[in-house]
């Protein structure tokens, strides 16, 4: 049986063991520009936000942090994405927003390259363009705020998991579908970086469950009952799966047993960190994320974050740096415990 | 109570002694009338001046209409003369426009099916409405179940009770628990009579009871129809068959074109006359058969086989000859037709057209070969009804209107319109949509479209089927004209007379097999009949 | 001329399109502007040329779940066999165009051959086709298409987008042969009353089978032009076409029990939700907001229409 | 009975050949979740252990309770695509008011009423505007998504208080959702076989002429259908919505889909008037049977679709095989 350890053949590149940085190679600027984009800088901004779907937790957090920094810098922003994570629904909506000639565009993008066309587009017609969360090909748009690099992540979850399950213990996974660009790239860095740091640890399965929480709790479920014993952990890709995966593992008496981790919202995390069945989340904070691309954006247009430069100011974040040429980075992962949970509401 | 049984003879289907007998006895404070009688008694249903449009057409005019108790009152007329609509009305299908309606004495103003059931009419449909995914029982007690002591349906129950029904019709082999899709037409017609006597009416509406139904089946319906006519039942009684009509009834309605003709007591009239006010003309002769001298042979069979309805059947048919198809309900004569227009291709045989063997693996290979398919059911197998007279006209011989593949519109109508000059179709024009038309009338459309292929071998089943006397001779006067012109026509028939009277040579079909060939001199009433009959004791044994 | 035939559901919808058209034109200046229809035109393309075909399949009282699933599976076909098995990009297309199609005729060979009622085999094939294109993709996209591939979905001839000329050459055709030629009647005799179409000696099984494979055509171009105009295959591609296409067509009045449909009701129909798909947009009414008013102007299209049709036979 | 009957002998079907006629389809699905439960079982013993047995009863219990009402809606001719945006909708609601403060037995019944009154607006226009169902629903389907999202923002609803999560119970050591199933289930199959109104749905979607010819009145009983199917959602929605001890404001993608499968699978006719309850659940429960196995069986998960489309459709041509052979 074949192992699914992320689906695409991109390079990984895992943090070192003891987590002595990786020496980050500096790299030229490689996002678009605006072609001949007004002069902003001052002016009232009409900004749309584009996530990937709407009605779920996650992106309806970085639509508040959006919004809480569009009412600091003098922007109007709407939230309007697709229903369901479909590109297509997700291109329509970006080009009816270019035609009714907005300033701004914030996106999370379902892909990569499909959406690049539309954005290009976009920063044709002059308009800033910005992404968070899940990025375009770089040309496509100006910066991409990234939430925590790839391998920051896969390094995080990995940590974790050996820190309750042992370095030697079994575990399972349940993801989104294998087609989610972000989820896929996370495993694969889990992947590299348990090969490279914990080479006894068992990598049991992927399991799929959509964005559906009784999907989740069933494919949990059904890992708890297949593997009985011999599975030591869980890990959750999505805030959906994770929440679920712990609700199986309490539902079967298994708290202690078989730790959970994943990432996931604290609220949604709350009940089963305070029951003490769940020790850790990880995950950076979606209203700080999208926080900090309005941020990003307003200096774009404002022409005060250019190509070349090295670090961007972001309100209350303070300074965030910029990585690979034309990303901006949130911050290291947070990890959510019983001690700090009580301190987040989102 | 008891004696109301003893006196009648109890029908099967009467509520069991539980539920109450009011409806089993209903008439016992009418037995002072004389079964039968005329004048003394109350009528039932009285309708005064009951008229209804469809779409602003009024075929319906103005309608006097009564029934008493015990009496079988005919109601008869042309195809779309206004029968059934009249019955649909009765029987709260469809809400009247004018006039008014009296039930027991008790003018309705709005009469629904649920309340006429209730005040104790009960209807066989001529479409047959029943459901064919329920069972024989479930068909026969829908709306009126017997109920368990916990008011859940009685199935048990429902299935004795319809069990006994049948084996009152005489249908001792169709069984209850099977689903009304997979039975044939004549057994349906069965279920839908059972179903109809099941609600212990005091009106019992018949639209064409026997059209589906073979001559034995037919006199054991009207036995059981004077059964109920003694017990007092007031019965409306649909049939283009006049036999049926003189055997039963004891008044006669007839209406022309929506309006009311006449009322005539049985004994007033003669088929001459009844005839004459159906068709507000003379009809000399019904089976206008000319001897011809057959010609050459057009098709010969030999040993044809279909899975078991259909075995080892050999015949020829003759230029210019009709070829008469007798036997019973389920003897396979339609699965005969079927495999020979290659709807369900041979298994074995051979068949030669024109003295060469053909294949015939589907209706288009039929059709190629110059055979043509009036079916027996019209409304499934021979018509689309929301389609137009020309589109029903064209549709098997759709390469005679157009060009490459460009459909030439105009062509197609001006070859309906000439075709239903030809044939004689009543309708407002090509453009009419066919379910407008009455019975007879798409029965024309029918023989039109496969005219219009101009075939060799015609192969009517059940061609009269519901149609008025009228329309019946025009049919039987075009099939000797057909003939005449050198077409071998076979006719599938149920009804004995239009076989004896139309054919030059019958075949008597039994159990999927060829048991008799007579000629013309030869097939009386007896002869075939009595082939058909032997037929049945080989079966049953 | 009746007044039956001037109130037919198409000059209603007609007249109600019109409407929206100025009822939107007035909500935002940048909305009645050849660039953004003709661009609303290439959006519209996939949806369209699935829908068209599908006015035939439900004309004749089937319906195709499946289209969907056969644009994601040939659009990862077309990248398997141009990447990974190394064929030419022309050749990868013909080949993609001939498994979609071929994906089609399966449908209309189970409907036809066991019988199973379209909807029901649709769905299965729903299922098998969205997860041979998962299997077969292990949920890798194929990115980095030649320039000239993406002339098809990004391109434009004569200052028209590219496909919009396909859409436009699919519907006309579409649109003879529905109205104007012998199949087309064969496809509402069959959708009226198969059983009657058969004992005329229509080839029922036939007819049937090519327009399910036209189904399946239709979307394999669609994937075709989708792949073009997004520049990537991705398994999950399409996931949804079905039910836009079979709104668009219902909208467009054909019965859903067969029997009745034009392609001039359909391709209006498709102006209807792209229009209020883009004018709300426009107007500033957000995507969710539009989907509620799509859903109630279907409602009320088939409501308005209805009560002009009160005692017609339809 | 006639002496010639008794000659003649009947054709009469025996008890065991009228129980495999009426419930054929359900027997070829009880048999592959049996043949799926033996296969698994020998390959990994476990499949079959209580703790996963349990798993896969209450994994689709919700979706099979849907099914039930969307079965009586197909009988009758019709089909609803709207349901999976119905329970979403109301699972919003029934957390919100759960989190609301009122006593719990308000939030498990206002999902239910609500359902109700939905579909009794969905049952009036198909059946008083004749509008077919499935546009309908289509367009439900949008108003419904769509107005989820404008309302909620897509918020999540956590904090649910403890006695809310009813699907969470294990009354003797079986989770709920199973004895709602099942109950559900045996009520529905009973009613419908044995309540005059219940048959009167078989008779409409039969044969609508005939049906009203009978004196049942067509247009109510649709609507009066809708809206028992509005109930079924609702108390879908109870299972789906305290299963875990947070509501998405989202349903999994394509809910409607997997329940008009489980229906049409479960042996209901899609033209109407044939079909039972007890198909759809038997349903349901290999779908969730099949997904578990193929985790046991360890078949790549890329693959997992394809499987279920393939076995859907063996299951159809199954299905058209005994009905040929039936005739
Ligand atoms: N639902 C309907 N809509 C429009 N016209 C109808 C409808 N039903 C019947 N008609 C028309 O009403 C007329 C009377 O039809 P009806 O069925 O009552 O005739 P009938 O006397 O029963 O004929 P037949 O002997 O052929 O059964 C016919 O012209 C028919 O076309
Ligand atoms: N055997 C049956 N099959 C199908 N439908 C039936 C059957 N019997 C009755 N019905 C219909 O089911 C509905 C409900 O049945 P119910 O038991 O309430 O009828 P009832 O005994 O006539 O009572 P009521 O007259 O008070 O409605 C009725 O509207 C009736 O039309
Ligand atoms: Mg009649
Ligand atoms: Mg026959």
């Amino acid at each position: 049986q074949q192992v699914y350890t992320g689906g695409d053949d991109l390079p990984t590149n895992p943090l070192a063991c003891d987590g002595t940085p990786g020496t980050a190679t500096p790299m030229d600027y490689d996002g678009g520009t605006p072609t001949n984009a007004p002069d902003r800088a001052g002016q009232t901004l009409t900004v749309v936000d584009v996530p990937k779907l709407v009605g779920i937790g996650y992106f309806a957090a970085t639509t508040q942090g959006i919004m809480e920094a569009a009412a600091e810098l003098n922007m109007n922003a709407t939230t309007d994405g697709p229903t369901r994570a479909n590109i297509d629904d997700q291109i329509t909506l970006i080009d009816n927003y270019i035609t009714s000639g907005v300033d701004g565009i914030l996106f999370a993008a379902n892909d990569p390259v499909a959406i690049a066309p539309v954005l290009r587009r976009a920063l044709e017609a002059g308009i800033n363009v910005v992404g968070y969360d899940a990025n375009s090909e770089p040309d496509a748009r100006q910066w991409f705020v990234n939430q925590a690099e790839f391998n920051g992540i896969g390094k995080a979850m990995i940590d974790q998991l050996a820190a309750e399950i042992g370095e030697d213990g079994a575990f399972a996974i349940v993801t989104s579908t294998f087609t989610t660009p972000n989820q896929a790239r996370w495993i694969s860095e889990m992947a590299a970086y348990q090969a490279e740091c914990y080479p006894n640890m068992r990598w049991l399965e992927t399991v799929e469950a959509q964005e559906d929480n009784i999907l989740s709790f069933n494919q949990a479920n059904t890992l708890i009952n297949k593997y009985g014993d011999e599975l030591d952990g869980i890990a959750g890709m999505t805030s959906v799966a994770t929440p679920a995966a712990a609700d199986a593992v309490t539902q079967a008496g298994q708290c202690g047993n078989i730790a959970v981790v994943g990432l996931a919202t604290p609220n949604a995390m709350r009940p089963y960190i305070e029951a003490d069945c769940v020790k850790s989340a990880v995950l950076w904070n979606p209203i700080d994320l999208g926080y900090a691309a309005a941020y990003v954006l307003r200096a774009a247009a404002d022409g005060t974050l250019n190509p070349g430069d090295t670090s961007v100011e972001a309100g209350r974040l303070g300074e965030l740096q910029v990585i690979n040429g034309s990303e901006v980075l949130l911050g290291a992962p947070f990890v959510f415990t019983a001690d700090n949970i009580a301190d987040f509401d989102f | 109570m008891g004696g109301c049984r003893a006196r009648f003879g109890a029908l099967p289907g009467e509520r069991r002694a539980r539920s109450p007998t009011r409806q089993a006895c209903l008439h016992d404070e009418e037995q002072g009338v004389t079964p039968g009688g005329r004048d003394a008694a109350s009528p039932l249903i009285r309708l005064k001046g009951v008229s209804k449009a469809f779409a602003g057409i009024r075929v319906v005019k103005d309608v006097d209409f009564d029934v008493r108790p015990g009496e079988v009152h005919a109601l008869m007329g042309e195809n779309g003369a206004g029968k059934s609509t009249l019955i649909k009305i009765i029987a709260g299908v469809h809400p009247h426009d004018g006039g008014t309606i009296e039930i027991g004495g008790e003018p309705v103003s709005h009469l629904t099916p649920r309340e006429a059931r209730r005040r104790g009419v009960a209807v066989v449909y001529q479409e047959l409405l029943l459901f064919p995914e329920l069972t024989v029982a479930e068909n026969v007690f829908l709306g009126h179940a017997p109920r368990t002591g916990w008011r859940g349906l009685d199935w048990p129950e429902m299935r004795r009770r319809t069990r006994a029904l049948l084996d009152s019709l005489d249908s001792p082999d169709l069984d209850v628990d099977t689903k009304v899709g997979a039975l044939s037409v004549a057994n349906r017609q069965r279920v839908e009579i059972a179903k109809a006597l099941s609600q212990d009416a005091r009106v019992l509406i018949m639209d064409e009871p026997t059209a589906a139904l073979a001559e034995a089946d037919v006199v054991r319906l009207m036995a059981v129809v004077k059964r109920l006519r003694e017990r007092g039942v007031g019965i409306i009684y649909v049939s283009h068959r006049l036999p049926e009509i003189f055997e039963l009834a004891d008044r006669v309605t007839v209406l022309r074109d929506g309006a009311l003709i006449g009322t005539r007591p049985i004994g007033e009239v003669t088929a001459q006359s009844l005839v004459a006010m159906m068709v507000g003309r003379e009809i000399d002769h019904l089976y206008p058969k000319s001897e011809i001298a057959p010609g050459e042979t057009l098709l010969e069979v030999r040993n044809l086989s279909h899975g078991r309805k259909v075995r080892d059947i050999s015949f020829a048919l003759r230029r210019g000859e009709i070829l008469g198809v007798a036997g019973l309900v389920g003897s396979g004569r339609t699965e005969l037709a079927l495999t020979l227009f290659g709807i369900t291709p041979a298994s074995s045989g051979e068949i030669l057209v024109s003295g060469k063997p053909v294949r015939i693996g589907s209706p288009r290979d039929a059709r190629a070969h110059g055979i043509a398919y009036v079916p027996e059911d019209r409304g499934l197998q021979g018509l689309v009804k929301p389609m137009t007279i020309a589109q029903n006209v064209s549709m098997a011989s759709l390469e005679r209107v157009r060009r490459g593949i460009m459909m030439r519109f105009a062509e197609e109508t001006r070859r309906a319109a000439a075709a239903i000059k030809a044939i004689g179709i009543r309708a407002r024009g090509p453009g009419q949509v066919v379910g407008q038309l009455s019975g007879g009338n798409q029965q024309k459309v029918v023989l039109a479209k496969w005219l219009e292929t101009a075939p060799q071998i015609l192969i009517m089943d059940e061609p009269t089927r519901g149609i008025d006397v009228g329309a019946k001779a025009e049919i039987h006067q075009l099939m000797t004209k057909l003939a005449g012109e050198g077409m071998g026509i076979i006719m599938i028939s149920s009804e004995l007379p239009e076989v004896l009277g139309m054919s030059d040579r019958v075949l008597v079909i039994n159990n999927g097999q060829l048991v008799r060939t007579l000629e013309r001199g030869e097939a009386t009433a007896e002869s075939v009949g009595a082939a058909m009959a032997d037929a049945r004791r080989e079966e049953a044994a | 001329m009746n007044w039956k035939a001037i109130l037919r559901h198409e000059t209603i919808l007609a007249i109600l399109v019109v409407l929206a058209l100025v009822v939107l034109a007035a909500q935002s200046d940048r909305f009645f502007t050849p660039e953004n229809l003709l661009n609303q035109g290439r959006l519209m393309t996939e949806v369209g040329l699935v829908a068209i075909i599908m006015t035939f399949v439900i004309a004749t009282g089937g319906i195709d779940l499946s289209v969907g699933s056969i644009l994601g599976l040939v659009a990862i076909l077309i990248g398997v066999f141009w990447q990974n098995l190394g064929l030419p990009l022309e050749a990868a297309i013909g080949l993609g165009l001939v498994v979609g199609t071929l994906a089609g005729l399966f449908n209309g060979f189970i409907i036809t051959r066991f019988g199973v009622p379209p909807l029901i085999a649709t769905l299965a094939t729903l299922a098998l086709y969205r997860g041979l294109a998962e299997g077969i993709s292990e949920a890798r996209s194929v990115r980095g298409y030649p320039d000239w591939f993406y002339v098809l979905g990004q391109g434009q001839v004569l200052g028209v987008p590219t496909q919009l000329w396909i859409l436009g050459l699919v519907a006309i055709l579409a649109a003879i042969v529905l109205g104007l030629t012998s199949w087309g009647r064969a496809t509402y005799a069959i959708g009226s009353n198969e059983t009657a179409a058969r004992f005329s000696g229509i080839r029922v099984d036939r007819v049937k089978m090519a327009i399910y494979a036209a189904s399946g055509f239709a979307a394999s171009l669609a994937a075709v032009i989708f792949v073009s105009r997004v520049s990537t295959t991705r398994s999950d591609m399409g996931t949804g076409l079905e039910l836009d296409a079979i709104t668009a067509v219902v909208l467009g009045g054909t019965s859903i029990f067969g029997g009745r449909g034009t392609i001039i009701g359909t391709v209006l129909g498709l102006i209807m939700v792209q229009a209020l798909k883009n004018g709300l947009s426009l107007a500033g009414v957000r995507g969710d907001g539009t989907i509620v008013l799509i859903g109630a102007v279907l409602i009320l299209t088939i409501l308005i229409s209805n009560l002009f049709h009160r005692d017609g036979n339809r | 009975m006639t002496a010639e009957a008794q000659t003649l002998g009947r054709r009469e079907q025996s008890w065991f050949g009228r129980l495999f006629a009426g419930y054929g389809q359900e027997i070829i699905i009880l048999g592959a979740i049996l043949l799926l439960f033996v296969v698994v079982w020998s390959i990994n013993p476990r499949f079959i252990s209580p703790n996963n047995l349990n798993t896969i009863f209450s994994g689709n219990a919700y979706i099979a309770v849907a099914a039930i009402g969307m079965s009586m809606v197909i009988i009758t001719g019709n089909i609803d695509v709207s349901v999976g945006a119905l329970i979403g909708v109301l699972a919003t609601i029934a957390g919100t008011i759960a989190v609301s403060g009122y006593p719990v037995w308000v939030a498990w019944t206002a999902p239910i009423l609500i359902g109700i009154a939905v579909n009794f607006l969905v049952g009036v226009l198909v059946a008083y505007a004749r509008i077919p169902s499935i546009v309908v629903t289509l367009g439900m389907l949008s108003i419904l998504r769509g107005g989820l999202i404008s309302v909620t923002g897509g918020a999540w609803i956590s904090n649910l208080p403890p006695e809310f999560l009813l699907a969470q119970q294990r009354p003797l050591g079986i989770p709920a959702p199973i004895y709602f199933m099942v109950g559900l289930t045996i009520l529905a199959a009973f009613w419908m076989r044995y309540s005059a109104f219940g048959r009167s749905i078989y008779a409409v979607g039969g044969n609508p002429e005939a049906a009203r010819a009978a004196g049942i009145p067509i247009e109510r009983r649709i609507v009066q259908v809708f809206m028992i199917h509005g109930a079924f959602a609702g108390l879908a929605t109870i299972l789906f919505a305290t299963q875990l001890q947070v509501i998405q404001s989202t349903v999994p993608p394509n809910l409607e889909l997997t329940v008009i499968t489980a229906s049409v699978i479960g042996g209901v006719s899609i033209l109407g008037g044939s079909g039972t309850v007890i198909g759809s659940t038997l349903a349901a429960i290999l779908f969730a049977a099949i997904g578990s196995a193929l985790i046991f069986v360890g078949i790549s998960a890329y693959w997992l679709r394809a499987v279920i489309g393939l076995l859907i459709l063996a299951t159809v041509l199954a299905d058209m095989a005994r009905r040929r052979q039936a005739k």
